[in-house]
């Protein structure tokens, strides 16, 4: 196990998948995965996450229509998962209430008959792997979530299986030892050098743990690519709202300002402009962390707004702030530890760069 | 504060004496049992060829009847469970029909099958022209009892088999398991405590089954029957309350491990 | 995929015809109270006086120990669960002891109370020189059924009762409900499914109840013995089988409404 | 119910509460909730914090060792919770599972025997004050756990108690949820103007609704002050710990400087170098987003470490550093949307008055 596995690329082309009950759970969806990648799966519940996951796994079959999966050169479509040579770490982790630690890692390579020298050695190295050494005869209902979920993850990796699929694997747990496990999974992983898919709803998780993130919308890819390139140039503004807090502001292109409802006005930059006309409707959106509040010195013609409430969250102070757009708030994340009394007029600034246009 | 010991003080003694008159027919069953036994009425089960068949016929038949309905009821349950097909909700609406009868009316429907006008002697009539008759034997108990005890125990094997976690199927399956291994290491062991509490619940209602043994009059003298008797017509109050207690203390013990394995509360009863 | 639709083709039609074997008593038992009774059958049970008093006496007799052990159980189960006392298991434990004995046994503690040597002909003659004597009457009837029917309810009342989420009695203090207000809009809706339930089972128990009617060999025609006596003694099989239809389908329904407010699944047996 | 309540303040003197199984749960304590405050009980489960709130509920009482609770001048030590006027939501909602909605609400009248028109008028308005309007006749199973909340909330006011006590009333919810409530609730109390308990065991609700926070830790408080004094002046290694995540160095004073174990020197406040001897053995605390890192111009004396992982979570860059010394890793939040690779040496710089000395 020391070795890295002999990882494969996981290929979906022009994959649907329809439930019997005719909801169609996956638009056709094309989908590479490259080796030792982890590709985190983003989505609200019933956005098609989970069923990408079971149709890589096998547990599910795609709608017949001459689409195709393959593992490397492999066409596995046809494939059930026992012949797929997948490991799966399920959000329940499913560990065999039946048997103990031990039985529960090793269940994988008993069943196919590998010589018990074999079997033990390999226990042996999972159980220092994962730190469980010492609950090896317990049972699966005397240990916590986390020493559950690492029987879960050495019960998959052990057969060295080509593909590991995760299924909110942590979801379970609390905050704290989430933070904690989400780490070690990916160096374990990336040590493995294992091709990963990781299904969360979490986008801090997905921020945290994937090479990069494909976020889910109603069956269909909304937009994959690394953390970085899903936050700070979201493709539209499920993507947006889905990861992380996000402003929004209207208005029209005038004189290369964006003029909001309130009159009050927005500088636009040249690539922005260039692919606007002018007097058009434009959406513009702009983070929390991106915005500095400043005493207002030109009334006339700075941006401003009145600050509604101002709460002190340790880190960073976040302060909502009303009319500066005739409906909906303001939301600024100030980390230089200042307090606005809610009531007073301030100014927004920010860098034109950091407005991202609105598309779709 | 205050008020609570007092209402305590109040409903306890009442409670307690409640309970003493539930206890003091068994008390008294076990006072008959040794006293006017002259405490042999144990001995005597052991040794007298007819109370010991009766004992050991009565546990052989519920053991056979338990093990058949079990054997018969995880196969259909699960197959219930699994797969959908047309009719599928009034084939289990149908399942409850067996367990609305009492005992007197089950051992009716023995001999509806297995008596001398009944469907068997039909069948044998016209195929060998001799008329099939197993009604007052101990197959035909076996039949009656298998009749009031498969309904019961599919019914528990369904309820635990939708419960089964499906990702530990699935988990096995990723792991390379076959579907037999499967059903050995994962979902027998997950039916276990169904399966163990709804078979003792089965062996506690065969031994305890009077109304059907009644109606079939049979030969075989099952225990409550040999219970019946003795007290009834020989008079034996000592032997009586022995098998008795033999009886409930079986029960007892079985009714107890259902109950740890789960099952609601439930009785013998009438 | 392939695999699955051929096991249900085989399996299906096994099941199938398991299933009619199931159904062919019943079916049968119906053709013999239609066409052996000329149709008259129900007819006769409505009018002629003793089949009549027999339904009644069996609804009413049942319906009253129902009503009885509701109220004694609830009391109890309420007050099992929400006080610690000295004891208190061992008094649990007492509890299911009366579930262990079938209906025969449970006859013969009735006898024991209330017969000629009873408890209560022992206290009679001590305190007014006169046997007080009800074993074989309704009263010792209704005692019997009590016996096997409080420990039931009792039982299911306590599960209930600590299912109970103490926060909503809390949230009906703070909102300044008195103990009695939170009783009737808190704690009895909540007990509510359990106690239609096992009120549901235990009037279906009643109703089947044979052999302690049989054991006491009372006066009072029941319903199964009422079947019994028609068919083995009076080989009047169209009524027995009509009777039998009727007490079937109450019991069925019975068992539905149990079923429906969430029991598992219970049954008459024996 | 748009005039402010009449409210208390609420004093608990020498309070003591042990189990019937001999636990002290709660230490001998003093506590005083100003009128209209709104003070978070904050801590791990088993700290203490629900029995403090159960037995200002009335439904928990303190030892009797001569302890007093009072609500304003009433002493309402022995009361219990139907004498007290308090209000209640619990973590369950605890909603009358076979009431509506209006049922739920109106039902603290309905046991005062309140007249059936003034009962119709106060249900009026608390529907319109929690948007509940088209739920009024439906079963409490129907509705969301958002909307359940507003249920238990309305019903707790409808009787205008003198205090209102919440038990973790948002961690049934999913995080987005909650983030929004924790707002609404916070301005609903302000606009009632009622004194209000509140339990958590989130750090950030407890930031974001309290105007006090008591942190509890084994049936004592810790601390308690603003969010503020509790997250930038931590009494102790717990309070710091449970309140955000923090860095600690401990090393010697020497020449003015902490030297660690590794060499590296941290320089000292005047204040702190006041508070402690040279060569005594000092333990310093420090945010992760109060360090900032620079590229190494100075080997020999910078303050340096490894980059060990840096991963992009949105609004910031968590930076993990190894070697700063021997032990442990230090955890350093960048706002610059900036890349650090692994194995990248960086030198660490922050302003010596945000170092938190460690006491006790």
């Amino acid at each position: 196990m020391t070795d890295k596995t002999n990882s494969v690329e996981i290929t979906l082309k022009n994959i649907t998948k329809t439930f019997s009950d005719g909801t169609l759970a996956l638009k056709p969806t094309d989908l590479t995965i490259k080796a030792e990648e982890i590709l985190v799966l983003l989505g609200p519940s019933g956005c098609g996450k989970t069923t990408t996951l079971r149709l890589i796994a096998g547990l599910e079959f795609a709608d017949s229509n001459g689409g195709s999966i393959n593992f490397g050169d492999k066409n596995v479509t046809e494939l059930p998962i026992e012949k797929r040579k997948v490991g799966m770490v399920f959000q329940s982790y499913a560990l065999f209430p039946n048997m103990n630690v031990s039985e529960n890692i090793v269940y994988g390579l008993k069943v196919r008959g590998i010589d018990t020298a074999v079997i033990d050695h390999k226990l042996a190295e999972m159980l220092k792997m994962f730190d469980l050494e010492k609950y090896a005869k317990r049972g699966v209902h005397q240990l916590s979530g986390g020493q559950r979920q690492r029987v879960a993850l050495a019960r998959a990796i052990i057969t060295e299986p080509d593909v590991l699929l995760l299924d909110e694997p942590l979801s379970a747990l609390d905050a704290l030892l989430k933070a904690r496990l989400r780490g070690d999974i990916r160096t374990l992983l990336k040590s493995l050098g294992i091709t990963a898919v990781y299904v969360t709803h979490d986008q801090e998780e997905a921020m945290a743990m994937g090479d990069r993130i494909a976020v889910l919308d109603h069956g269909e890819i909304a937009q994959i690519g690394s953390a970085k390139e899903i936050y700070l140039q979201p493709k539209n503004a499920f993507v947006a709202d889905f990861i992380g807090q996000m402003n929004r502001f209207e208005g029209n292109v005038i004189d290369a300002q964006l003029v909001l409802n309130t009159g009050k006005k927005i500088p636009l930059s040249s690539e922005a402009l260039a692919s606007s006309n002018a007097n058009e409707t434009l959406s513009m959106m702009l983070r929390p962390e991106d915005i500095r509040l400043t005493k207002v010195t030109d009334e006339q013609h700075a941006l401003t707004g009145i600050v509604s409430s101002s709460v002190f969250l340790g880190d960073r102070t976040r302060v909502t702030l009303e009319k500066v757009q005739k409906e909906g708030k303001v939301i600024v994340d100030c980390f230089q530890r200042i307090e606005y009394p809610s009531g007073q007029i301030v100014a927004l600034s920010f860098e034109s760069k950091h407005l991202i246009p609105l598309q779709g | 504060m205050k008020n609570t010991r007092i209402s305590l003080f109040l409903v306890l003694p009442a409670i307690i004496i409640s309970f003493a008159f539930f206890l003091l027919p068994i008390v008294q069953l076990f006072k008959v049992s040794v006293v006017e036994g002259n405490g042999i009425s144990y001995w005597n089960i052991l040794t007298q060829p007819m109370y010991l068949k009766s004992l050991l016929s009565t546990v052989g038949l519920s053991t056979f009847v338990t093990f058949v309905s079990l054997v018969i009821a995880t196969i259909t349950g699960l197959f219930l469970t699994r797969y959908e097909f047309w009719g599928k909700q009034v084939l289990i609406a149908m399942l409850s029909f067996p367990l609305a009868f009492p005992g007197v009316v089950i051992g009716f429907f023995v001999i509806m099958l297995a008596g001398r006008q009944g469907l068997f002697a039909q069948i044998g009539l016209a195929l060998v022209g001799e008329r099939w008759m197993f009604a007052y034997s101990m197959a035909g108990l076996f039949l009656g009892y298998l009749y009031f005890s498969i309904p019961r125990v599919v019914l528990t094997v369904m309820g635990a088999a939708e419960k089964l976690d499906q990702n530990l199927i699935e988990a096995g399956r990723s792991l390379g398991a076959s579907r037999w291994q499967i059903f050995c290491d994962v979902t027998v062991p997950t039916l276990r405590p169904g399966l163990i509490s709804s078979g003792s619940i089965c062996f506690a209602t065969s031994m305890g089954a009077f109304g059907t043994a009644f109606t079939l009059a049979t030969n075989i003298n099952v225990l409550p029957m040999t219970i019946y008797t003795e007290f009834t017509l020989n008079a034996n109050f000592a032997m009586a309350a022995a098998l008795s207690l033999i009886l409930g203390l079986v029960t007892w013990v079985c009714l107890g491990i259902a109950k740890r394995q789960g099952a609601a509360s439930v009785g013998m009863g009438g």
